[in-house]
C-alpha cells in the first residue's frame, strides 16, 4: 500500500485558494501547529476555516487570522482571539472575515453528521434563540428540536500524538477535541503526528481514528512548550 | 468578610451532592471546587473532552496536552477519562451532567438566560453554553445580584437569549432565588440583606418563600 | 462514592415485568451472559428487549427468547434464532413475541441519539422500503433521508471486559458492538464484567464508557467457551 | 472446471484495487479475499467494529473476544482497529467502505436489491445490508444468476426492497453486468454461455456493450 508519510510542505500541496479546511484542536491544544505553519507558508487565501475557536494570536488557527487567509471562520468561540473582532470589523475588504458562530455541541455533532452520513440531526439547543433563525423547528414527542445539517470539508487537519504508518491515531490527554469527527468529514485528511510508529505498534483496542481516513502523515509535531 | 464571590461559591458548593458530574463555567464557578461540604466528592466534566477533572496543575509540572475549557493546564483524578467533542456534548446535551455553574448577563423570571453576546459591543460566542444549560439537569447561576447597580435579574431578558426556560437556581451575595412558574422565589436571604434591599437590586417582582431562610 | 460492586441478583432486582432493557453484544459476542442468566433465574414477564439480534438458542438473548419473557424483540436480526420465528408465530397468546426489525446502523445510532440528548437524526437507509412506512421522509440538499427517532430504555445490560470499581469501562476485541451507547441511553445501566480493577488502573485515554453511566458492576463475567 | 462460486468470486476480485476498504457479505463474498491478484491488499470492514480483518482463526488458538458478521472466530491483521457499531455505520454509510460484496434474492434493472425478506417465509432481518448497500461506494452483487432455473435478475423486484438504486454491478457464473441509467448492460460474458443463454436466464432485456469481453 502506498507511504503516506511525506513533508508539510508536500501534505499541503493540494490547499488551493478557497479550500475548505477543519482544523482540530480546542484553544489550539490539539492543533497541528506544523500543518498551520506550512499553510502560512503557503499563504493560500479565502479559506474556509472550521475549527472549535479561533486559538489564540500566534497559536493554532490564530496564525491564520492574523496572516489574514480566512475568509469565513465557522467556530463555537473566538472570544480569545481579539483580532477576529478587529478582522470582522474591518473596513479594509482583503483583511475581512466573517465568522459563523455555532454552539459547540451542534458543531460537533455537525461534523460528525457529515463523516457518518446523516442527512442532520435534531437538537434542543439553540430552540428559541438566533441560533434558531432560518431553521427548521421539528417537534419531537411534544418538544422542539432544530434540524441541524452535516458539515463537510476538503481537507482535515488533525493532530496525532501516535500515528502508524497506515494512519491509526491515538490522541493524549484534551488533545483529541474535534479531531477524529474531522479525519471522518474531509476528503483529504493530514495528521500531524507528534509520534509516528510501525503499523501495528497501537494496540487495535485503543485506536481512535482509523487509518482508513488518512491520507497524510506528517512527523516533527511538538507539543506546545509553555 | 469573605470576598463576595467567595460567598457565593461557597454557597453554591451546598447545592452539590456526593458524586454529581458537574460542569463549572469559567471564573467564578471554578471557586466552587473549593468550598465542597466534608464526604461530598464530586466529578468534573470538562466540555473539551475530560472526565474526573482534578486541580488545576502546578507550575512546572503541567502536562501540555491537559488542559480545561479555559485553556488553563489542569491535572486529572483516579478513574478519569477523556473523550472527543462529539462525546463531550452527547454526555451534556444527553442529561448526564447533574448540574451545571456559569455566570450570566442577564436572567430572567421565565428562567431564561443571556450570557454570550451583547451585539455589537462583545461577541465572543457561545462556546459550549448553550449546550450545558440546556442539557445539564440543574443550572444554577452564579452571579453578583447586580452589575455595578444595573439589574440583572429581570422581567424579560433584553440581550439575545442563552437558552429559554432553563435557569433553576439564582445564587448571589444576596441570596438564593429558585425560578418556578409563578415567577422566581427568593428561599434564602443572606445575613446583611433586607427583603426590601433585594427587591430593589432585582427589576422582576420577587415571590418571597414563606419558609425563608435567614444565612 | 458509593459502592457499585454487587451480585447479579441484587443487579437486576429492579428489573420487572414490563421493563425495557437494552443487551449489548453481536450474536452473543459481548452479551453479559451472568447478567442474561440472572434475569432468566428472575423470571420477570413482558420485557422490551432491545439488542443487535436475537442471540442463538442457549447463548444471550437467545436464553430470554427461550424463556418466554420477552413480548418485543427491537433487532436487527433474528436469522440465527429459530426460535424466534417459532415464537412470531405461534398461536399460543402468552408466547407470542412481537419483533420490530431496524437497520443495523440506523438501530445503534437511534440508541446514540437516546444517550445523546438528540430529538432524531436523518439517515438516507431505509429510504423507499417498508422500514421507511409511517416515517417521515426529510430532503436535505436534494436527498431523501428518513426521520429515525432515539431510543432509550429503563436498563441496560452490558458486557465490560475490563471495568474499574467507578464503572470506567473497556472492551476487548469485538465485544464493543452496542455496549458503549446503550450505557449511555438507560436509566440504570448494569456491567457484567470479565475484570474489576482499582478505580484509575485504566489509562483515561484508553477508557471507553465513563463510569458516570454505570449503576452497577457485576464481577465474574467469563469469555465464552469454545 | 472450478467451483462456480470460485468462478464468481475470483471475478468479483478483479474489481477491488490496492488499499481498498472492502466489507465481504456471508458466503461467497466471504470467498472474494481468497482470489485477489498479487499486489492487491484490500482492508477488510467487518461491521460488527473491527477494520483490518483477517483470515479465519485456527481451530484451537481461536480469540473468543473477535468474531465476524457472522459470528466465526477471525484474526486481526497488523493495523487493525476494533470500534463500536454506531462508529462502525458511521464508516459504512458515511461512504468510507470502497466496495460492499453480497448475494441477492432479486436485483433489478434500476439497480435495486431486495435480498433480505421472503414475506411469510423467511424474515431473518436485514441486519446491516440496508446499511452497506446504501453507504459504500460501490455494491457489486456477488450471486448464482438464477435460482434454479428461476429468475434473479429482474425488471422490477418483487420482494421487498433492501434499497432502491443501488446496485453498480452483478456478477455470475455467466458473466459480469452493469446497472446504467438506460438498464442492465452485459460487459463480460463467460466462456461457455452465449448471449442468447445469458438473456433467456435474465427477465430484465439486457444492453449488449459493444465491446463485449469474452472470459
Amino acid at each position: 500500500m502506498k507511504n503516506k508519510i511525506m513533508t508539510a510542505a508536500e501534505a499541503v500541496a493540494d490547499i488551493k485558494d478557497g479550500a475548505s479546511v477543519m482544523v482540530g484542536g480546542f484553544m489550539a491544544c490539539g492543533t497541528p501547529e506544523i500543518l498551520i505553519d506550512a499553510l502560512v507558508k503557503k499563504g493560500v487565501k479565502n479559506l474556509t476555516v472550521i475549527c472549535n475557536d479561533a486559538g489564540v494570536p500566534g497559536r493554532g488557527v490564530g496564525k491564520l487570522v492574523s496572516s489574514g487567509q480566512i475568509k469565513t471562520l465557522i467556530a463555537s468561540h473566538v472570544g480569545l482571539n481579539p483580532e477576529v473582532a478587529k478582522r470582522m470589523n474591518t473596513d479594509i475588504e482583503e483583511d475581512k472575515l466573517e465568522c459563523i458562530l455555532v454552539p459547540q455541541g451542534t458543531l460537533a455533532e455537525q461534523i460528525r453528521a457529515g463523516g457518518a452520513g446523516l442527512g442532520g440531526f435534531l437538537t434542543p439547543t439553540g430552540v428559541g434563540t438566533i441560533v434558531a433563525e432560518g431553521k427548521e423547528v421539528i417537534n419531537v414527542d411534544g418538544r422542539d428540536y432544530l434540524l441541524e445539517k452535516p458539515l463537510k470539508a476538503d481537507f482535515a487537519l488533525i493532530r496525532g500524538s501516535v500515528t502508524d504508518q497506515f494512519g491509526n491515531t491515538t490522541y493524549n490527554g484534551t488533545t483529541r477535541t474535534f479531531n477524529p469527527m474531522m479525519a471522518a468529514a474531509a476528503s483529504y485528511v493530514i495528521v500531524g503526528a507528534c509520534e509516528i510508529v510501525e503499523t501495528g505498534a497501537i494496540d487495535p483496542n485503543n485506536v481512535v481514528t482509523s487509518g482508513i481516513f488518512v491520507d497524510a502523515i506528517v512527523g516533527g509535531e511538538t507539543p506546545w512548550q509553555i | 468578610m469573605a470576598d463576595i464571590k467567595e460567598i457565593i461559591a461557597a454557597r453554591v458548593a451546598k447545592e452539590l451532592k456526593d458524586g454529581d458530574v458537574v460542569n463549572l463555567g469559567i471564573g467564578l464557578p471554578t471557586m466552587v471546587a473549593n468550598f465542597l461540604p466534608e464526604g461530598v466528592n464530586i466529578i468534573l466534566q470538562s466540555e473539551n473532552g475530560m472526565m474526573g477533572m482534578g486541580a488545576a496543575a502546578e507550575k512546572g509540572s503541567e502536562d501540555v496536552d491537559i488542559v480545561n475549557a479555559g485553556a488553563q493546564y489542569v491535572t486529572v483524578n483516579p478513574g478519569a477519562m477523556f473523550f472527543d467533542s462529539a462525546t463531550s456534548f452527547g454526555i451534556i446535551r444527553g442529561g448526564h451532567v447533574d448540574a451545571t455553574i456559569l455566570g450570566a448577563l442577564e436572567v430572567d423570571q421565565h428562567g431564561n438566560l443571556s450570557n454570550w453576546i451583547v451585539p455589537g459591543k462583545m461577541v465572543p460566542g457561545m462556546g459550549g453554553a448553550m449546550d450545558l444549560v440546556v442539557g445539564a439537569k440543574k443550572v444554577i447561576i452564579a452571579m453578583q445580584h447586580t452589575q455595578k447597580g444595573a439589574h440583572k435579574i429581570l422581567k424579560e431578558c433584553r440581550l439575545p437569549y442563552t437558552a429559554i426556560g432553563v435557569v433553576d437556581m439564582i445564587i448571589t451575595e444576596m441570596g438564593v432565588m429558585e425560578i418556578t412558574s409563578e415567577g422566581i422565589v427568593l428561599t434564602e436571604i443572606n445575613e446583611g440583606y433586607t427583603i426590601e434591599e433585594v427587591q430593589t437590586a432585582t427589576e422582576a417582582e420577587l415571590i418571597i418563600n414563606p419558609d425563608l431562610k435567614q444565612s
